[in-house]
């Protein structure tokens, strides 16, 4: 892209500035475009797995559902609830939803086909993603009120714990890609089961962690059926309760941008990403984007089948599972994999 | 350029604010852990900027075992914290004064 | 010094994204003001409590074991910090390297036996 | 060396860090009512320690073939006296803790390990010569340390000590954070042989800030004035044998830490730091004297008492000589063995209730009621004011003639004549004892295990000891040489 | 005797006995310590026999390397025999003094009083430095316990007096001894009492010793401890005090200051005198209107030591020998003084001289011997401090008119106050009943005053038995100072007394030129 814009006769500086805004534009508007659409596709599939109907006024199918709610936060009256902290007040959506389209700098759409592509790019998404809990607290903290400081503090607990099985199962992917590079990471799996399948989920020993990882994802994203920070019969609406018109919108977009990069990072880390399902010469003359596309898509449709049919955990069941089975799990499962490499591939 | 200066210049200014956090603050005790906090990351800066400078790496090894050990250390600063509220209800930095020459 | 140029994307993302989410925050209040959607009242702006005035400070003190996890986190979370470098380079370090991190890991393993026998890990 | 050879010169370490574990394990499982069969193993793994490190120390190991890990570690005679004086006085504060916390129904199984842990955090302070291995040693003993402090739960001035030593002791490692991260910077790597080789000659500001620094740090951790203010609140506030292990063993780490910095990594640039090291050592003792004459509870007395030590010590250190490094290590050796004494019979004083008496005034009368135990204590005063003939005089004698022969001799009259002060208030602990009518406060039995300690300590330095005087020394010179033998 | 370790064994006589004592009840300690305190006695009077008066000028010597830096070095010169002598002599007598009035804690007690012999003879017997120096601090340590638990009403104050006082003369000593050793590269005092140490150190290093000495003599100004000692002691406390622990003093000056610092000594001769002149007469009017027994004879120690100052700094034969006479004078007269007080306070238990009066008439043998003990610290010819005195005042003549002219008075004022205080208790009228209902001495009182009676006598009728042992070493002494000897006064002119500055110069002058 830098060369379109250089050969329009623009410095090579420049051209990289436009080219990199442009980037960031072509993934940032998309993203925002796509959060929309899925949250009518969730309501869509929730509603078909409940034999209902789901949004089916504004527009065809309701398809324009979503654009109806967003004008309509748009012009609602922004509440600031006289007991908040105005400033934190403000800021948690803000850090909320930047975290959430942070994320997305060092996903490899395609071959290629990302913003920056670091070699600790995964670290970097580890990271990133731990930056949102700060949105959580000081929404929780600063709107000065029980049930969303109560939810608040869950929802961080429940974050942070995830956090670490997923940390643990990201470093068995890493160990058997070698890499911490998100496209290099992809490459590696090029028929990384059986010479054939592309993707690590085609491994004894990655399969259970990829497991581990769709759900921590889940747990991690507050999704059903682990969203404990919100459960409605104990805590309103959780951190969001004091929120309303956009602030409140944002949050809820970087949810879905949230669950959305989960679902990538499912694509990416362990289903050959970019790359077509099995490794014939074939399938690759679809674009990469497509295939990566229709995976996304698919988890998503898992998160949404989860969501639609499994009941809620206890919080008390949802902390041991993080504690007790998932993290002992995925450090067994370093372990193991690591073990396993060193005899096999360096040992 | 920013040159290596600029980097002990920031991690020092950080490292004084974090001292006089410490000997300031009549608030409260927590502030004084995020201070010990603001001193070691002064630290870490400082040791980052140095290993890129020396291109040696030893310098970020250095600054992981410190964020480690920062953990471990605020950890057990939070602990020791509870405990103490919970014999005196209180963590004014002005009612630890139980003791006195 | 460290090429830090490809870092430089991600600043111009991070610019972007504040821009566009303070966007998004800041515009519907004064669009609000515009269309007279704004009426802020005392009831309005008082804190939610099912319909109840407040009964009692909302910073009140919360159960010690956020406090566990948040601490249990730390460590675990700085471990794997040590993980990642050590996860690209084993091929470098060879036996010794993995033999070493699988002390760690076990006297983290330890410690964490004895966080969940003392019951730090239950949630009653 | 290599990685098997390493493993060799870290064994004491592994063993330590190993049955730590371990017993951390057992601790979880067995419970509380283990801790007394937990203390007697942890004890014996300290023997172990020790004889494994005793032999090094006497054919006093140096050199290359000394050095783990590539120069992270040393496992030479000088680590190897100061790992004998940690090993023997963690085991003293093993020994007397259990009857002190059965009292109040406090002993827990993790205070062993706790220490255990502490021990291993000191014997990598003394071996470290890195700032990696020096950072890592230190906080291993400082974070265990914090938790020792605050042991007791129930109990206010407990909390309030761990969370003063905390606070303080988390500064301190900043500051010395700080100049290790300096030091760093300015002299490109972190390992005292490469540091030492690279401050040479002028040194520039920065090196200089380096250097005040870390010693700003080590100071601290060695409570000597100005960083002193934590001593007497801690030492006040802690569980009796935590007090105990915090006045001799961690002492012993930190000073030799600091030889080791300041002899070995800034070995170079002795002419900087030695005003310095004069001032501080001076400051001590007379803030030291000065400090302890208003106290009425004698552990925070003791605590002065430490301060003052200190000072004595580094006097040694002004002197940047084989002979003044080996004059500190005796000096340790016979400050530990007054220091544990004395605490000693401070856990053996107790009211009828079995609570520990504190109070100056409650001892009053001590030699009618307790004639043993008021002579003891006794003989420990005037030991750690250097009266002849107790040993406690020789340390001082051998400090002050390397302070003479290093021509230090206005420093070492000053020293010598603040002691007199000093001598003031370990008096006034025999006056009240001997000369005072009896309070009758303290009451109750010891165990055999306190009277054991007690008899070895105060044999120690009664004038038996002077018969040591000569191995003593002669350990002392060779595990001071080895320290210069790196260094050169 | 060659060969066999006579030094060694009467440290560990008492040494055993004091261990003894710790654990033995009160009768049983009271026997032990007076046996093992006539034990070393008995050794004492063999040691003294078997002393080769002209022989060699160390003997008894026992030499073993002990630990690093110094060794266990005993030996003998006539000068420490004969303060050996006078402290076995007075032990068995503090013990005696002692058989009643502690009543207390009477194991312990001997304890401490068995091993302050040993710490006495160690300091006398010491031929290293150090070693020296560990008998001569330790000694606070018994001592210290002596007066604060079993002393009077303000012990406490006065033990902590004698504690700090000493203690911070000595800790300067220390230091300057560690120079010394480290200069001269040994620790052995024949030896060292040969080295010639720089002249400009010398000056630093007399005054650390000085800081010591003086204030273990006691010299005025820093002679403020011993009064308050004194008073609140025990009698045996006061008699063992006054009688060896202030000869320690002067036998530090003779054995260091003087031989090892000769130049220092003598540019320093001046100011010892000045304050000895000083002392002999202040204190000595404030003996006049004390009130107190013991504080008297405190003072009247005080006195008489400045007198052994002045001897010891006349750089002269006549001098030395004098001084330490009147040191072993003193310690017996004095010793036998406190006695005394001891005897009348143990019946009536009060020092208060106004208490009493006519003693004479109902105590007829006390008053005989009190009375020949006053006269003797006034110096009566036939009596020990006579020899003492008038040797000194001789020595102090011969280069000072104006200090024999001054001491001399301090002398005439002596007489004055002990008589002064001999006319209160024993003559006048009986006005306190009490008083005049005491009984005369009993049995031990009387073996204990006139043993020392004896003493006193022998060494003032026939001092040659005394004086034929240190001779040789006073010579040995005297030709080591002869080269810093001040300048006499005497033999050119008599008149205008050279003032201070100059005699300092002249002094200078001599240790330079080495002349004389």
């Amino acid at each position: 892209m830098t060369a379109f814009f250089e050969s329009l006769g623009m410095t090579y500086g420049w051209a990289w500035f436009v080219a990199t805004v442009c980037g960031i534009l072509l993934i940032a508007l998309p993203l925002m475009l796509a959060v929309a659409m899925v949250i009518y596709f969730d309501r869509k599939i929730w509603a078909a797995m409940a034999l209902r109907r789901g949004p089916n006024v504004v527009g065809p199918f309701g398809l324009l559902q979503s654009f109806a709610d967003g004008l309509k936060v748009f012009l609602q009256e922004t509440i600031i609830p006289s007991a908040a902290n105005k400033g934190l007040f403000l800021i948690a959506p803000i850090i909320t939803f930047t975290v959430a389209l942070m994320a997305w700098a060092v996903v490899p759409f395609a071959d290629g086909a990302v913003l920056a592509d670091i070699n600790v790019g995964l670290l970097y998404v580890l990271a990133i993603s731990s930056l949102g809990v700060y949105g959580v607290v000081i929404s929780g903290w600063a709107s000065n009120s029980k049930y969303p400081f109560f939810s608040a503090l869950r929802a961080a607990a429940q974050m942070i714990s995830y956090e670490v099985s997923i940390g643990f199962i990201l470093i068995c992917v890493i160990l058997w890609a070698g890499t911490n590079n998100l496209s290099e990471i992809v490459l590696a799996q090029k028929g990384a089961g059986l010479g054939i399948v592309n993707g690590f989920f085609f491994n004894i020993l990655l399969f259970p962690m990829w497991v581990l990882f769709l759900i921590s994802g889940m747990a991690e994203t507050a999704r059903p059926p682990f969203d404990l920070t919100e459960a409605e019969s104990e805590l309103v609406a959780g951190y969001q309760t004091e929120y309303s018109s956009m602030s409140f919108a944002l949050f809820w977009l970087g949810e879905y941008a949230n669950v959305l990069l989960m679902c990538a990072l499912n694509t990416t880390l362990f289903f050959g990403g970019w790359l077509p399902p099995l490794d014939i010469g074939i399938l690759y003359v679809v674009p990469g984007f497509i295939w990566w596309l229709l995976k996304t898509a698919f988890f998503f449709f898992v998160f949404s089948w989860v969501k639609a049919t499994v009941p809620r955990f206890r919080y008390d069941q949802l902390m041991r599972l993080g504690w007790k089975i998932f993290l002992p799990m995925s450090l067994l499962f370093v372990v193991l994999v690591s073990g396993y490499l060193m005899l096999t591939r360096y040992g | 350029m920013i040159g290596i200066e600029h980097y002990v210049v920031v991690s020092s200014i950080l490292f004084v604010l974090g001292v006089l956090g410490i000997f300031l603050n009549r608030k409260n005790v927590i502030v004084i852990l995020m201070a010990i906090e603001l001193i070691l990351l002064s630290v870490n800066i400082n040791f980052v900027a140095f290993s890129a400078f020396l291109n040696d790496l030893v310098g970020q090894i250095f600054a992981m075992f410190i964020l480690t050990v920062a953990a471990g250390e605020a950890a057990i600063g939070l602990a020791i914290l509870v405990i103490f509220f919970r014999d005196r209800g209180t963590i004014a930095v002005d009612d630890v004064n139980r003791m006195k020459g | 010094m460290v090429d830090l140029t490809q870092y430089l994307p991600i600043l111009i993302f991070l610019v972007i994204a504040l821009g566009l989410s303070g966007l998004f925050v800041f515009l519907p209040m004064g669009v609000s003001r515009l269309t007279g959607a704004n009426k802020p009242s005392k009831d309005k702006l008082a804190e939610y409590e099912c319909g109840f005035p407040a009964f009692e400070d909302s910073r009140h003190q919360f159960d010690v074991r956020f406090y566990l996890v948040a601490i249990l986190f730390i460590i675990f979370d700085l471990e794997a910090a040590f993980l990642f470098p050590w996860a690209v380079s084993l091929d470098l370090t060879g036996w010794p390297g993995w033999i070493t991190m699988m002390v760690f890991l076990g006297e983290l393993i330890i410690g964490f036996a004895y966080a969940w026998k003392k019951g730090a890990l239950e949630w009653e | 060396m290599d990685f098997k050879s390493s493993l060799g010169l870290i064994a004491p370490e592994i063993i330590l860090s190993v049955s730590s574990l371990v017993l951390l394990l057992v601790a979880a499982w067995a419970g509380d009512k283990a801790s007394r069969a937990i203390s007697v193993i942890a004890c014996f793994v300290l023997g172990a320690c020790f004889f494994l490190v005793a032999p090094m120390v006497c054919a006093g190991v140096a050199g290359p073939d000394a050095v783990a890990f590539d120069g992270l570690f040393t496992a030479d005679a000088f680590a190897g006296f100061a790992k004998l004086l940690i090993f023997a006085a963690t085991g003293a504060a093993l020994v007397i803790a259990p009857s002190f916390f059965d009292r109040t129904r406090s002993m827990k199984a993790e205070y062993p390990v706790l220490i255990l842990l502490a021990a291993l955090g000191m014997s990598l302070m003394v071996s470290a010569t890195d700032l990696l291995t020096l950072y890592i040693g230190l906080e291993l003993n400082s974070l265990a340390s914090y938790v020792l402090a605050a042991f007791l739960r129930n109990d206010e001035r407990s909390a309030e000590a761990g969370l003063k030593y905390f606070v303080l002791g988390a500064l301190a490692s900043g500051i010395l954070l700080f100049g290790m991260s300096l030091t760093y910077g300015f002299t490109g790597s972190t390992d005292f042989t490469a540091v030492r080789a690279a401050l040479t000659g002028d040194m520039s500001t920065g090196a200089l800030f380096a250097v005040i620094f870390v010693l700003a740090g080590l100071a601290f951790k060695i409570s000597a004035v100005p960083f002193h203010m934590w001593t007497p609140d801690v030492y006040e506030g802690s569980p009796t044998p935590v007090t105990a292990f915090f006045a001799t063993a961690p002492k012993v780490a930190a000073v030799a830490l600091l030889m080791r910095v300041s002899l070995d990594a800034f070995g170079m640039q002795a002419d900087a730091w030695r005003q310095i090291v004069l001032f501080v050592a001076l400051a001590s003792i007379i803030v030291g004297a000065l400090g302890a004459i208003g106290q009425a509870n004698i552990k925070r007395l003791m605590a002065f008492s430490s301060i003052n030590n200190v000072g004595f010590i580094l006097i040694g250190l002004v002197t940047g000589t084989v002979d003044g490094a080996s004059a500190m290590l005796v000096y340790l050796a016979i400050y530990i063995a007054m220091t544990a004494g004395s605490f000693i019979a401070i856990v053996m004083m107790k009211d009828e209730n079995g609570a520990p008496v504190e109070l100056i005034a409650d001892i009053a009368g001590l030699s009618r009621s307790k004639p043993l135990l008021a002579a003891c204590l006794a003989m420990m005063m005037f030991s750690l004011a250097g009266i002849p003939p107790l040993f406690g005089f020789w340390g001082k004698f051998v400090v002050f003639q390397a302070a003479v022969e290093a021509d230090y001799v206005a420093l070492a009259a000053v020293g010598i004549a603040a002691s007199v002060i000093g001598a003031f208030y370990y008096l006034k602990i025999v006056k009240v004892m001997y000369f005072d009518e009896p309070a009758d406060v303290v009451k109750g039995s010891s165990d055999w295990a306190h009277w054991a300690l007690l008899a070895i300590s105060a044999l120690f330095i009664s004038p038996l000891g002077y018969l040591l005087t000569g191995w003593l020394g002669g350990v002392a010179d060779k595990a001071a040489t080895t320290l210069f033998l790196v260094a050169a | 005797m060659e060969g066999f370790p006579i030094l060694s064994l009467m440290l560990l006589v008492p040494l055993v006995g004091a261990v003894a004592c710790l654990f033995a009840e009160a009768r049983a300690a009271r026997m032990i310590a007076l046996i093992a305190t006539l034990i070393d006695l008995a050794l004492g009077i063999v040691l003294w026999l078997n002393f080769d008066v002209g022989g060699a000028q160390w003997q008894f010597v026992e030499r073993a390397e002990l630990f690093a830096g110094f060794s266990w070095a005993l030996g003998i010169d006539g000068i420490a025999l004969l303060l050996i002598l006078l402290s076995v002599f007075l032990m068995p007598i503090c013990i005696g003094a002692s058989w009643k009035s502690i009543t207390k804690r009477v194991g312990e007690y001997m304890a401490a009083f068995l091993l302050m012999e040993v710490l006495m003879i160690g300091v006398f017997a010491a031929q290293d430095l150090f070693l020296f120096y560990i008998f001569f601090e330790s000694s606070l340590i018994p001592m210290y316990l002596i007066i604060g638990i079993w002393g009077g009403d303000n012990r406490i104050y006065a033990s902590y007096k004698f504690f700090l006082y000493t203690l911070l003369g000595s800790v300067l000593m220390l230091i300057a001894m560690l120079w010394m050793v480290n200069v001269a590269g040994t620790t052995d005092i024949p030896t060292l009492m040969a080295y010639d140490f720089p002249v400009k150190a010398q000056t630093l290093l007399w005054l650390a010793f000085f800081a010591s000495f003086a204030v273990k003599m006691p010299m005025w100004p820093v002679h403020t401890w011993l009064p308050d000692a004194h008073v609140q002691a025990p009698t045996a406390g006061s008699v063992i005090l006054a009688g060896v622990l202030l000869k320690m003093g002067g036998y530090g000056f003779i054995r260091f200051s003087l031989p090892m610092l000769p130049e220092a000594s003598s540019y320093f001769a001046d100011f010892v005198w000045a304050l000895s002149m000083i002392a002999v007469v202040v204190t000595s009017l404030i003996a006049l209107v004390q009130s107190d027994m013991k504080k008297l004879i405190a003072y009247s120690s005080v006195a008489h030591m400045a007198i052994v100052t002045v001897g010891l700094f006349s750089f002269n034969v006549q001098g030395l020998e004098g001084s330490v006479m009147l040191m072993l004078a003193h310690g017996l007269v004095s010793g036998a003084l406190f006695l005394c007080v001891g005897v009348i306070y143990d019946r009536l238990h009060t020092r208060e001289i106004a208490r009493y009066g006519g003693l004479a008439v109902n105590m007829p043998k006390y008053a005989v011997l009190f009375l020949f003990f006053t006269m003797a610290s006034i110096g009566l010819p036939g009596t020990a401090n006579f020899v003492g005195e008038f040797l000194s005042l001789a020595g102090i003549y011969q280069v000072s008119t104006w200090a024999a002219l001054i001491c001399g008075t301090g002398i005439i004022l002596g007489a004055a106050y002990m008589l002064y205080l001999y006319r209160r208790v024993a003559f006048g009228e009986q006005k306190n009943a009490d008083a005049a209902a005491l009984p005369d001495l009993d049995a031990r009182e009387w073996v204990m005053l006139g043993a020392l009676a004896a003493a006193t006598l022998w060494m003032g009728v026939y001092p040659e038995s005394f004086m034929a042992p240190m001779r040789n070493d006073i010579a040995t002494l005297e030709a080591r100072l002869a080269q810093a000897a001040p300048e006499s006064d005497s033999h050119f002119e008599m008149g205008e007394p050279v003032p201070m500055a100059d005699h300092a110069d002249a002094a200078h002058e001599a240790a330079e030129g080495g002349a004389h």
